[in-house]
């Protein structure tokens, strides 16, 4: 069986993604037992493969039984592997946390709603196994199609910023699919592995150049990497809660691995950092993204768009860590992928949460939380401390490695950077939490207090939310092992150690 | 830069593309129009398939359909006599098959949401929805 | 120099972390004192217990986990921390005391998270006390400044916030903006954070580093409130008085200047330090703090604010006697972590009670209340007598062993700020105590004898100025475990 | 806008530009992409496959997975088209209009729950009503079963000819949308109800990545159509073409009910009583 995980890692979710969609007709009742089962599946394999992964290198799956370079392959690594982990059991919570809003808001398609729900988590997942630079294409447009639906569904400017999100991402989409006709007409491969091994007597083709260069704004802008960031803070705003909080922690994170990938895997190392001269332009880029998207936060009115600026700015900590090129850097951007996913999943459950009770996520919504819904509040403190790197959560590990890597590569604007949007970040966070500590009283500190009563969100909500945020502090607390066991066997030797 | 203009000379095709790519994507970004803009999109799309398609391309050979050995236990006898020659890339013409649905996919979902818009805004002109949203 | 591996730093941590579920879950407020008690006395009995051990010149440690190459969550039980456990962990069993006693008073809101943040800031106290590297420290600084955060915005009105504000900036923006750069680029360095006894950058980097390094890490850590970082600390007076008893004159504040000595002993390295004659810059910016905070006191009419200052004065004696670099003044400075503790805490106390019986926040105001409190004064003029440092107090003693460091290292100016900031305490203390004893109350409080605060008050302010003069007597096991620090750094 | 699109359009053309100087000349035969993998395809597929249609070879067996997900997306398309637009029950339209034959004289029905009168002299119109033109109609309901005869074919021929899954289901799609518009949506959906092409989309693709799943269960790779010999009782290699022939009729029908699903759905904006 374990040999055939790869396989089903994808397969179960697509094959029960049909099912949902034929049951949505006859019985709706069914469609959410089945894609938890689906997502659990996923997550069990994903969490068997990373096991097996660690102790034999990697594992090669021939689909359709055709040797790569002709047939496609699926590659797993330990980057892909965690990356699935990641993915699957993000997935999976957020599918548990959110199925009561689900039923407020689409009552009569929640059939069509888990479809897409889990064709998209079946996107991701192909995108993360896949040694097809084609394959991989593929299914960056599932991701996206279904991304697109979902975030419409959502309320006032959804659609308008979804038609956005649909020019912004295809022109991401087409970029990187004219990036590999390059690599195609130069190499005349499409298997990663095969690329990767023809390249190094192209290093001075143009064509190869251009083709790097091309895939890399594409996948900037499907990553809403700064200059190319516009499209996601409407969408993300604008999006069901319970899609925000799928989309947000993962989306993104999985545009970066593409980009990993690409760096590490197709166009190798060798390439990236010392043929193409980008590094350092990268890196000042990361800056900028870094610096706008705490001010942009600052200027933000209501939660949401104020987490979706604080996405933009992490997406600046990950490409910056990842061109500062060497084993540090490399090792936090990787490391940060999951801790982000992570920690942006807990604050938008808790968001998540809020709305579901009080309708709204504007500032003033908060009022007396902190009393009405204590356990959410919690959470959303938790994920906080993350966002602001306060150890022993794991969004301090990361950042310690980045800034370290920034550190040994001279890179003082990116340390600067990264600590004044920890900074910025407590303001953000402390505003919020302030709004939620301090209800309106009465002159009296007796016991008047009692006036807000506790209104919690359903069980079902607020379990998946809390585990999340112990997760939180158990990657802090284990990222020795993390980094040792896994991240370290992917950052490649040419990064020095 | 000679040998850089007969390149581009004998390479008129890829020229041809690159033009059409960058209309469409000039649509995209300055057109006002929602519509406008999907339209730009399609020619986007479609050029990068004309990309692909000029790189199946191969002097003297036709489509990649094998001529003799039809239904069952063709290939005993059809293996040894086929060149590569004489047939062009087929891999180009698959991914695009592809890329075409995709197309068409995307096509159609950006319709739908084209009229979700209008029917929140009843317009489509861009600027128009943007001024309803800031006096909102 | 043997160590030990045992798991029992690590209880002495978690003990009051696993107290809150308790706390919280306990329906009826006694049960829930019970726990703190219990949780308390727990503490310190985990501490004492490993008290001989460390007497013995032996060290106890407890790795975690390693988290970061070089850099694991350890715990390591030395005599300076072991001082530092002692004292905070002892005076958390009188605190809860006084603080049931307070609070009922006054009948506080939402006690259950009161007693919940208490725990946990004790947690991290002893924490900070027994972390063996920089980032166990970092961790369990940071959880402290969070911890607190709900204790000082307690009453949860405009004040509160406001000061709730200051905090918060000063704390945290130090800590992220000065106090991790330093760390990294330390860690980057040497590659490790452990603390070794003559500190791990030595040799490793040119002066101008060393000497920023230095700067960042004296400023980065703000509780010790060196100016111009003290900002926060009259702040965060508007807290209740039980948490600025234990918290802004013990933990948070102490937790600062032990981590400053940590850093100076650990990280630097007093040899490295003498040796680039760094130690006068934070003499300087030490001696500075304590002028000017006492002076600042003496202006003062809110009782609690006053205290406050002068704590900030105090906490640089400390900062002081380990910038002089001499035994005897580190000696003194590490002594004066534990005396000042136990006077300043009964100044806090007497504030409170004072504030619980009648009401009263300002000196103005109390005239004359020796009469109506004469316990809660006089437990307040020992206690004063502590603080500018006469015999038969404590305080004596570590001031004592600070002149005799400012002469070892032949800083005369040194020794002149510290008998000018003995006078200048004495002339901010000395008008309280005797308007309260010798001043008739003004006319329209007419004299109602004797009207002391709760028994849950009074008795834990008499405990501590006991204990400060007991201290003169027999300043064990304190006085060991400061010069056994000061020898393991210097070897002599 | 415009001064940013132009920056736009420069930046990246002249990268192309760039990269245009090292290109392999046009349909030069030993430029990489014609000598590393396709080579292989041209002179194996015949006997690895027995499909002398190689893009058909390569489109359903070699990159086959790539396939199942093209399916995917225009499933998904369908059901994201479906998802934005179908209007919920409680606001869909109340009013049918009706209009008497004879007289030409039109009226209006309130929707009821039980089911609405049912005269032949009177026929149901749009709100926006044009008198079906009769030449239209008839030639449309001729030509209609040739299409999807022919559409049929290209799907079964797939194998030897241009052709296939996608080519075909588009064609039969479109004899249906053909129907829809010569006659009006109503018709179209009452030859196939909106459920029946909802569900018969995902059975498509369920055919294709069952085929897959099959494989797997046979103890082969996903995909590897080899393993159905075992069922076919057929050698391996006429399995994978019977094999490719069973995916294609899955895409065909895919393909097929998700055009009519998403033209249904764009052009009545979801209400399923009037289209274009």
């Amino acid at each position: 069986m374990s040999q055939h995980f790869p396989a089903l890692l994808v397969t179960v979710p697509l094959l029960s993604a049909l099912l949902i969609s034929i049951v949505g007709w006859l019985y709706k009742r069914l469609c959410f037992p089945i894609a938890v089962a689906a997502l659990s599946v996923t997550a069990y394999s994903s969490v068997g493969l990373l096991l097996s992964v660690m102790h034999e290198k990697e594992i090669l799956y021939r689909l359709g039984g055709w040797e790569p370079p002709w047939g496609i392959a699926y590659r797993v690594d330990h980057l892909s592997a965690l990356v699935l982990v990641v993915v699957s059991v993000v997935g999976l919570l957020n599918l548990i946390a959110t199925q009561k809003s689900i039923q407020e808001e689409f009552p009569e398609k929640t059939g069509a709603f888990y479809t897409l729900y889990v064709l998209l988590i079946t996107g991701l997942l192909g995108i993360v196994v896949t040694g097809d630079v084609f394959n991989l294409y593929v299914l960056l447009e599932i991701t996206a199609l279904t991304g697109y639906g979902l975030i419409a569904m959502g309320e006032e400017h959804a659609p308008l910023a979804s038609l956005n999100y649909v020019y912004m991402g295809t022109i991401g989409a087409c970029f990187y699919l004219l990036g590999i006709g390059y690599l195609y007409i130069s190499t005349g491969s499409l298997n990663m592995a095969d690329i990767a091994s023809i390249l190094p007597g192209l290093y001075d083709s143009r064509v190869v150049l251009a083709a790097f260069i091309i895939c890399m704004v594409g996948v900037c802008l499907k990553m809403a990497f700064f200059p190319l960031h516009t499209w996601l803070p409407n969408a993300y705003t604008y999006a069901p809660s319970a899609v925000s909080s799928l989309v947000a922690p993962l989306m993104t994170k999985v545009m970066i691995y593409v980009m990993l990938r690409l760096m590490l895997t197709v166009f190798t190392p060798v390439f990236t950092f010392s043929r193409v001269g980008l590094s350092d332009s990268m890196v000042w880029l990361a800056v900028i993204a870094i610096a706008m998207g705490a001010v942009l936060a600052l200027a933000a009115r209501d939660m949401k768009r104020m987490l979706t600026y604080v996405i933009v700015a992490e997406v600046g900590y990950m490409v910056g860590g990842a061109w500062l090129g060497n084993r540090a850097g490399m090792t936090g951007a990787i490391l940060h992928i999951a801790n982000d996913a992570l920690m942006t999943l807990c604050v938008f459950l808790a968001v998540g949460n809020i709305v579901y009770k009080v309708k709204g996520y504007a500032f003033k919504d908060l009022q007396g939380m902190f009393r009405k819904m204590p356990y959410t509040m919690s959470g959303l403190v938790a994920g906080a401390l993350s966002m602001v790197g306060v150890p022993p959560t794991c969004g301090f590990f990361s950042k310690w490695y980045l800034i370290s890597g920034g550190v040994q590569a001279g890179q003082y604007g990116f340390v600067a950077a990264l600590i004044f949007s920890s900074l910025i970040n407590v303001i953000l966070f402390f505003r919020i939490i302030e709004i939620g500590y301090y209800e309106p009283f009465g002159a009296d500190h007796g016991q008047g207090s009692s006036r807000v009563r506790t209104a919690e969100a359903p069980l079902t909500m607020v379990i998946p939310l809390l585990i999340v945020a112990g997760g939180l502090v158990m990657m802090g607390v284990y990222t020795g092992d993390i980094v040792a066991h896994v991240i370290a066997p992917v950052v490649p030797p040419a990064l020095g150690n | 830069m000679s040998n850089l203009l007969s390149s581009i000379v004998d390479n008129y095709n890829y020229l041809i593309y690159i033009i059409l790519m960058m209309i469409g994507l000039y649509a995209m970004i300055a057109k006002k129009n929602l519509v406008k803009k999907i339209v730009g999109m399609n020619v986007l799309q479609t050029a990068i398939i004309l990309f692909y398609v000029s790189i199946g391309a191969k002097k003297g050979a036709t489509i990649p359909i094998i001529q003799h050995g039809h239904g069952e236990g063709a290939h005993e006898m059809g293996a040894s006599v086929i060149k590569a020659a004489e047939y062009i890339n087929p891999l180009p013409h698959v991914l695009m098959l592809t890329a075409i649905v995709v197309a068409v996919a995307t096509l159609g979902v950006a319709l739908a949401l084209a009229i979700k818009v209008y029917d929140r805004y009843q317009t489509l002109e861009e600027d128009e929805i943007l001024a309803q949203i800031r006096e909102k | 120099m043997d160590t030990i591996v045992s798991i029992r730093p690590l209880v002495a941590v978690l003990v009051s972390i696993c107290a809150v579920p308790l706390l919280i879950l306990s329906k009826r407020s006694n049960i829930r004192e019970t726990w703190t008690f219990a949780a308390a006395v727990a503490k310190f009995l985990i501490v004492l217990s490993m008290l001989p051990a460390i007497l013995n010149g032996s060290q106890i440690v407890y790795t975690l986990a390693e988290v970061v190459p070089g850099a694991a969550i350890k715990f390591r039980v030395d005599p300076l921390g072991m001082l530092f456990a002692l004292v905070a962990s002892s005076l958390w069993i009188i605190t809860s005391a006084y603080s049931i006693g307070y609070m009922r008073g006054l009948q506080e809101h939402s006690q259950t998270r009161y007693f919940c943040f208490f725990a946990l800031a004790l947690s991290a106290t002893i924490g900070v006390a027994f972390s063996a590297n920089l980032l166990t420290l970092y961790l369990f600084y940071e959880m402290l400044s969070l911890a607190t955060y709900p204790l000082v915005t307690h009453h949860q009105d405009e004040e509160a916030r406001a000061s709730g504000r200051k905090y918060l900036t000063y704390i945290l923006g130090t800590s992220i903006g000065l106090l991790l750069p330093a760390m990294l680029i330390s860690y980057n360095l040497a590659g490790t954070l452990e603390f070794a006894r003559q500190g791990f950058l030595a040799g490793t980097c040119s002066k101008g580093l060393v000497a920023m390094l230095l700067v960042f890490f004296i400023f980065g850590f703000a509780k010790a409130a060196v100016m111009p970082f003290h900002g926060w600390l009259p702040a965060a007076m508007v807290a209740p008085t039980p948490v600025s008893a234990l918290l802004h004159a013990v933990a948070v504040v102490k937790v600062g200047v032990f981590s400053i000595v940590r850093v100076l002993t650990g990280v630097l390295g007093t040899d490295l330090l003498s040796s680039l004659d760094l130690g006068l810059v934070i003499c300087i910016a030490a001696s500075f703090t304590i002028i000017v905070a006492s002076l600042i006191a003496l202006s003062q009419d809110n009782l609690k604010r006053l205290l406050a200052f002068s704590t900030i004065g105090q906490l640089s004696y400390i900062v002081l006697g380990v910038g002089l670099l001499s035994p005897k003044g580190m000696t003194g400075g590490i002594l004066h972590m534990a005396m000042h503790a136990f006077g300043k805490i009964t100044l806090f106390f007497c504030a409170g009670a004072i504030f619980v019986a009648t009401g009263k926040r300002n000196i103005s105001e109390m005239v004359g209340i020796g009469k109506r409190m004469p316990l809660t004064m006089a437990a307040f003029f020992i206690a004063s007598l502590s603080i500018i440092g006469l015999p038969p107090t404590g305080g004596f003693l570590s001031k004592w062993y600070l002149v005799l460091g400012s002469l070892e290292a032949h800083q005369t100016v040194i020794l002149v700020v510290l008998l000018t900031s003995s006078l200048l305490n004495a002339a901010y203390f000395m008008p309280i105590v005797y308007r309260a004893f010798f001043n008739p109350p003004d006319g329209n409080a007419q004299d109602t004898g004797i009207q002391e605060a709760p028994l849950f008050c009074v008795v834990p302010l008499t405990v501590t100025a006991l204990i400060s003069i007991l201290l003169f007597f027999y300043p064990q096991p304190f006085f060991r475990l400061a010069q056994m620090t000061v020898r393991a750094i210097t070897g002599g | 806008m415009r001064a940013l699109g132009i920056i736009v359009v420069i930046l990246t053309g002249a990268v192309l530009l760039y990269a245009l100087g090292d290109f392999p000349s046009w349909a030069d035969p030993t430029s990489p992409a014609h000598k590393h993998v396709s080579p292989a395809y041209i002179e194996k597929s015949l006997e690895q496959t027995s499909v002398p249609n190689i893009v058909t070879a390569v489109l359903a067996d070699y990159r086959g997975y790539d396939t199942m997900f093209e399916t995917t997306v225009i499933f998904g398309a369908g059901v994201v088209c479906f998802f934005l637009l179908r209007t919920p029950r409680k606001d869909r339209a109340r009013v049918r209009r009706y209009r008497h034959v004879l007289t030409g004289m039109t009226i209006r029905v309130k929707e009821t729950r039980k089911t609405p009168l049912v005269l032949e002299e009177f026929e149901r119109i749009d709100t926006l009503w044009a008198p079906h033109d009769l030449i239209i109609k008839t030639a449309c309901r001729i030509l209609i079963p040739f299409i999807q005869l022919f559409a049929l074919y290209v799907i079964a021929h797939g194998h030897h000819s241009p052709g296939g899954g996608f080519q075909g289901g588009v064609i039969l799609g479109a004899s249906l949308i053909l129907l829809a518009i010569s006659h009006d949506l109503r018709t179209a959906l009452g030859r196939m109800s909106e459920r029946l092409h909802a569900i018969l989309c995902p059975i498509g693709v369920f055919i294709y990545a069952g085929t897959g799943a099959l494989c797997l269960a046979l103890g082969f790779n996903f995909l590897d159509y080899g393993a159905l010999a075992r069922i076919l009782h057929v050698d391996p290699v006429t399995a994978r073409s019977h094999g490719i022939l069973i995916v294609e009729i899955g895409v065909g029908l895919a393909v097929m009910a998700t055009m009519v699903w998403i033209y249904s759905n764009i052009s009545s904006k979801g209400k399923y009583d009037e289209g274009l």
